[in-house]
């Protein structure tokens, strides 16, 4: 699966050899990774759906680095040429801002909705932004950030000593 | 569509308190008999599996993924293990391996049997309900035999597999898949040979393999417009013994319509997805070696994970099953978990699929593609 | 297929479904009768003291904080008083495999309805004694 | 002019108001008379032999009671052959052999409260569901149960039934669709529209090819008469002679009553029950009962036409001969409905004209052809 056309090598030159300031890594086994600035996304989005005529859209999600950084992850799975692709975009701001790719790939409409209301992303040009999974009163709180908090109040009834506080975790193991 | 045939449309909710709806809403635009608009609406079951991942350690994440599926509870469970196995590189033993492998494809049985009953009961076949049900009995009692729990079975942890096989287990598996295969003929004549069931299905939500694939569908319902994508295959987890054997991943050809499938192709694909199981487990079952069953040292290194990323993938039931896992350095919780359910695509290419199908097709096609709310509520 | 073949599957149908009137039906009368649970069934805990050395794993182990501890509550050398809370356990089996002493278990009795919501949660009084054997108030045995 | 005479005027006023009470009295007791005359009459009516024996048929034995007894057994029947065919053992509990379980459940049901929606008819609403009842029971009246003892007609008489007795049952069984209609429509719910519209077209499609199959046995028989019909199968029952036309009124009476797989109009995957959404309480026990009732006339209209009815083992009463063969019949009944998928309404409509129809004409042509020029044949079916 070295050269055949779409396997992962041929289309990690092509796409470097269109848009020279992309990053890759290295090819782990049949899993390849671009590093994609946001204002080019729908430029390689597009790339990949004339060249990979079976990918498929697995999944979209956002990642919270705290301190208005955010990451998205673009994950597309070839069946012929068994190629795992993972595009990664870093956003920042308050409220990070992206073009949709929902027209070229349909199936990443309902993962634009979530990770916008999860993440507050704002995907443009998408057709529906409504709500997906979140009850309205939580509209705008965006829940998966870091910085909304949730109810630890269960594990004080444990009886244990509180755990030391440890940012770079999540939160407190129980 | 004009707009004055919209003026005598008529809108109904089929859901979230609707008998056949399992915890979902779709907003349905009627003209006449047919639906013109379908508006999937999701949430009804949203229990932020996701968030509630990141305040779980690497042990007791998998508790939470078994609850979003109960039907295939294991196949929910491993792609957590798996991603966590990744960042830790870890190696499990070879009993456990085929182990893991026996329960997964087990479990795949005990989901597309429930399926069986699922779906003849919202074509209204109430005796079709009940007797894949009954078989199931069965296969959850092996399940009991085994984990002790009926359906999360919470068996398998980073390192290895909790419990091991005894004798008792072997007894009550051979009695669930014996069942499964002394049913089987019956269940294809009430199925697939019943005349009626050909009539509802046959024709009804079709799509292109091209179209699935850019909805995101996967597994099964992808499977049979004839693309042998199946995860087992291509990409096969390393802690996992579908390398050992030789079988092949099953496909529907529909002369009529190739390239396509309709309901009654997403019913064949499935009787052959759990023939493929049955050989599966028949094959594995005498390369099972002796040995232990988990890697002593896995439950120290599970406690503090190096910083990486792990992508889990296993071919569930219902389709590609994936988590997606971001630790930090000497983590005791993820930093971000990502659950890809399979669901979450099938449900929201009713979108797509359903307008022009009559009212009545709609029970026929969202059954046919297996959704289940928690897979795409999380 | 043609008008043949649909009358010939229509009559298979109808002989399966005539066959199976006249089988014993699978189901059994529920609260008299039941089926024996097998040994590793993870039903209520039962949490023997003499063993415990309130090492707190279990509570630590928990995912969904069902276990209350009060290590001021000592019957023993260096025990400590349980409370399970069955409204929130979800019987996964994580604090059995946690206890490195033998001292908390998992039993067959998975009926544990209760006419009040306090009732579930089982304080060491509940939880260190088994009020009455599995399957014992349903009268026979079944399969 | 004489003058006013206070005394006089007080002489007079006792008669006065005797008169006034006499008069009051006159009507009192033209009224209790006329009460009294009229239960007089009544009860002469009553007290002649064959008019007392009229209301003891009407409403104990083959009438009013017995009817709805047997309703109350066809429940737990049914409810038990469901329950065997899922692998299941039915209502067990109540009873011996869950015998008392619709007595439960009818309790059950009449104590809940009765819900109706703000969008209903009120009146119509309370109304329509018990009139359903009271139409599909009027039916019975002219099942021939047995050679002496029926509703109609006692054995003395000269004719012991209406003579267009089937005729009759297809015109009250003409209204059933209109109510089911009528109760989606008043109910005030999208879906129990839905299900009324397909209830009424489930309704059109198949009693045409029904009441076409049941010119057969007529026709055989030459009457029009449901006793005249089972009297003329002493020699043969027509199952015999007629097995295409008996798995046509199979169906179509399958489709009629608008069970299982032809069960669109209360299809619980799509509508969530049909016609009857928003019934509830006692509207919808009566509703739940007028389905049961469809499908045991259905039953014995099927064993009246082609098994024979009353005739059969000749050292039994006839009303045994009868329920014997009713108890078979409502079991296959139960078989087929238990075990197809169901149909969408327009492949139903496209089964009953598209194939039930021609095959139910085919047969009455057959039937006319047979009768004129086998020459043996009008012997054996007219009965001895």
């Amino acid at each position: 699966m070295s050269d055949t056309p779409g396997s992962a090598s041929t289309l990690g030159r092509a796409i470097i050899n269109k848009y020279p300031d992309i990053e890759s890594k290295p090819l782990d086994g049949n899993k390849i990774e671009l590093i994609v600035p946001p204002e080019k996304i729908r430029d390689i989005v597009s790339l990949i759906d004339e060249q990979v005529s079976d990918a498929l859209p697995e999944s979209l999600f956002g990642i919270d680095l705290t301190e208005n950084k955010y990451e998205l992850i673009y994950i597309f799975w070839s069946h012929a040429n068994k190629m795992l692709l993972q595009l990664r975009v870093h956003l920042e701001g308050e409220k990070p801002e992206i073009e949709s790719v929902c027209d070229i790939f349909p199936g990443l409409e309902w993962h634009e909705r979530e990770t916008h209301e999860m993440f507050g992303v704002n995907f443009k040009n998408h057709p529906d932004l409504r709500l997906l999974l979140l009850p309205d009163e939580l509209e705008g709180k965006f829940p998966m950030r870091k910085s909304f908090v949730t109810d630890r109040s269960r594990m004080d009834e444990t009886g244990l000593a509180q755990p030391k506080s440890r940012p770079e975790s999540g939160g407190e193991s129980s | 569509m004009s707009p004055d045939i919209l003026d005598e449309a008529s809108v109904i909710w089929f859901g979230p308190q609707h008998v056949s709806a399992h915890g979902w809403a779709t907003k349905l635009t009627l003209v006449g008999d047919y639906i013109v608009e379908c508006d999937p609406n999701a949430g009804y079951f949203h229990r932020s599996a996701e968030k509630c991942l990141e305040f779980r350690n690497f042990r007791q994440g998998s508790m939470i993924l078994e609850r979003i599926c109960m039907m295939e509870a294991f196949l929910a469970e491993y792609p957590y293990i798996a991603a966590v196995e990744k960042i830790v590189d870890l190696e499990i033993p070879e009993r456990a391996k085929i182990m893991r492998t026996i329960m997964l494809e087990f479990n795949r049985i005990h989901s597309l049997q429930f399926w069986w009953g699922q779906f003849a009961g919202e074509l209204g076949l109430f005796a079709m309900l009940l007797w894949p049900w009954v078989d199931r009995e069965y296969t959850l009692d092996a399940f009991e035999e085994l984990t002790g729990s009926r359906h999360t079975v919470s068996y398998a942890t980073p390192g290895g597999v909790k419990y091991d096989f005894t004798p008792k287990f072997h007894a009550k598996m051979e009695i669930a898949l014996s069942r499964v295969k002394e049913r089987m003929p019956v269940f294809d004549d009430m199925l697939a040979g019943s005349p009626t069931f050909r009539l509802r299905t046959e024709g009804v939500g079709h799509y292109t393999a091209k179209q699935a694939l850019k909805w995101g569908l996967s597994g099964p319902n992808i499977k049979a417009c004839g693309i042998p994508m199946d995860l087992r295959k291509d990409d096969p987890d390393p802690n996992l013994a579908y390398g050992m054997i030789d079988w092949e991943v099953p496909t529907t050809h529909n002369e009529e319509h190739p390239g396509e499938c309709d309901a009654f192709d997403r019913l064949l694909q499935r009787f052959k997805e759990i023939e493929t199981s049955l050989d599966i487990i028949d094959k594995l079952l005498p390369l099972l070696p002796e040995g232990p069953i988990i890697d002593p040292k896995a439950r120290a290194k599970v406690n503090r994970l190096p910083e990486g990323e792990g992508y889990g993938r296993v071919e569930g039931t219902r389709g590609v099953t994936s988590v997606w896992l971001k630790t930090m350095e000497k983590a005791q919780t993820p930093w971000r978990a990502k659950i890809r359910g399979p669901c979450f695509a099938s449900y929201y290419s009713l979108k797509h699929i359903v307008p022009g199908a009559r009212f009545a097709d709609f029970p026929a096609i969202f059954g046919s593609l297996d959704p289940y709310p928690g897979w795409w509520d999380r | 297929m043609g008008f043949v073949g649909n009358l010939g599957d229509i009559f298979r149908i109808l002989k399966h479904v005539f066959r199976q009137v006249f089988r014993r039906p699978f189901t059994y009368f529920y609260p008299f009768e039941d089926r024996p649970y097998p040994e590793a069934t993870r039903g209520r805990h039962i949490h023997i003291r003499e063993k415990c050395t309130a090492c707190a794993q279990c509570v630590r182990a928990c995912p969904v904080a069902a276990i209350r501890i009060d290590k001021e509550d000592k019957k023993f050398e260096k025990d400590c008083a349980l409370y399970f809370d069955y409204t929130r356990c979800i019987f996964c089996g994580d604090c059995v495999s946690a206890c490195r002493f033998e001292a908390l278990f998992h039993t067959p009795i998975v009926d544990i309805s209760e006419g009040d919501r306090e009732d579930l949660v089982y304080g060491p009084d509940k939880i260190t004694t088994l009020d009455r054997d599995p399957l014992e108030w349903r009268g026979r045995r079944f399969r | 002019m004489q003058q006013f005479d206070f005394y006089l005027w007080l002489s007079g006023l006792w008669d006065w108001i005797w008169g006034v009470l006499l008069w009051f009295w006159g009507i009192l007791k033209w009224f209790v008379i006329w009460i009294l005359d009229v239960i007089d009459g009544i009860w002469a009516l009553v007290a002649l032999p064959e008019n007392f024996m009229f209301l003891v048929r009407a409403i104990l034995m083959p009438g009013l009671i017995f009817v709805l007894f047997a309703l109350i057994f066809t429940v737990w029947y049914t409810r038990k052959i469901w329950a065997r065919v899922q692998d299941r053992r039915g209502p067990t509990h109540v009873g011996k052999y869950g015998g008392y379980q619709l007595f439960a459940d009818a309790i059950k049901l009449m104590a809940k409260e009765t819900i109706i929606p703000l969008k209903a008819k009120r009146w119509m609403y309370r109304i329509l569901p018990s009139l359903l009842l009271v139409i599909v029971l009027l039916t019975f009246a002219f099942i021939p149960w047995d050679p002496y003892w029926n509703i109609l007609g006692a054995p003395g008489s000269a004719f012991p039934d209406l003579s267009v007795s089937l005729v009759l049952i297809f015109a009250l069984l003409t209204a059933v669709p209109v109510f089911s209609l009528l109760i989606g429509w008043v109910s005030g719910s999208k879906y129990s529209l839905i299900g009324g519209f397909r209830a009424a077209n489930n309704q059109f499609a198949s009693e045409i090819p029904m009441v076409i199959s049941s010119v057969g046995p007529a026709m055989l028989a030459g009457s029009l008469s449901m006793f005249s019909i089972v009297a003329a199968q002493t020699s043969i029952w027509y199952v015999v002679l007629l097995p295409v036309n008996f798995a046509t009124f199979l169906v179509a009476s399958i489709a009629s009553v608008g069970t299982f797989p032809f069960d669109a109009p209360v299809a619980d995957s799509e509508i969530i029950f049909g016609w009857r959404t928003e019934l509830s309480g006692i509207y919808f026990t009566v509703v739940y009962f007028a389905e049961f009732a469809e499908q045991m006339l259905y039953s014995a209209l099927m064993v009246a036409l082609f098994f024979g009815g009353f005739n059969g083992l000749p050292f039994l009463p006839g009303i045994v001969n009868f329920l014997i063969k009713w108890l078979v019949i409502y079991f296959l009944f139960t078989l087929v409905t238990s075990s197809f998928y169901r149909l969408r309404q327009d492949q139903i409509v496209h089964l009953c004209w598209k194939y039930l129809l021609p095959l139910s004409v085919l047969n009455v042509v057959l039937v006319m052809f047979a009768v004129v020029y086998i020459p043996g044949l009008l012997p054996l079916v007219i009965g001895g």
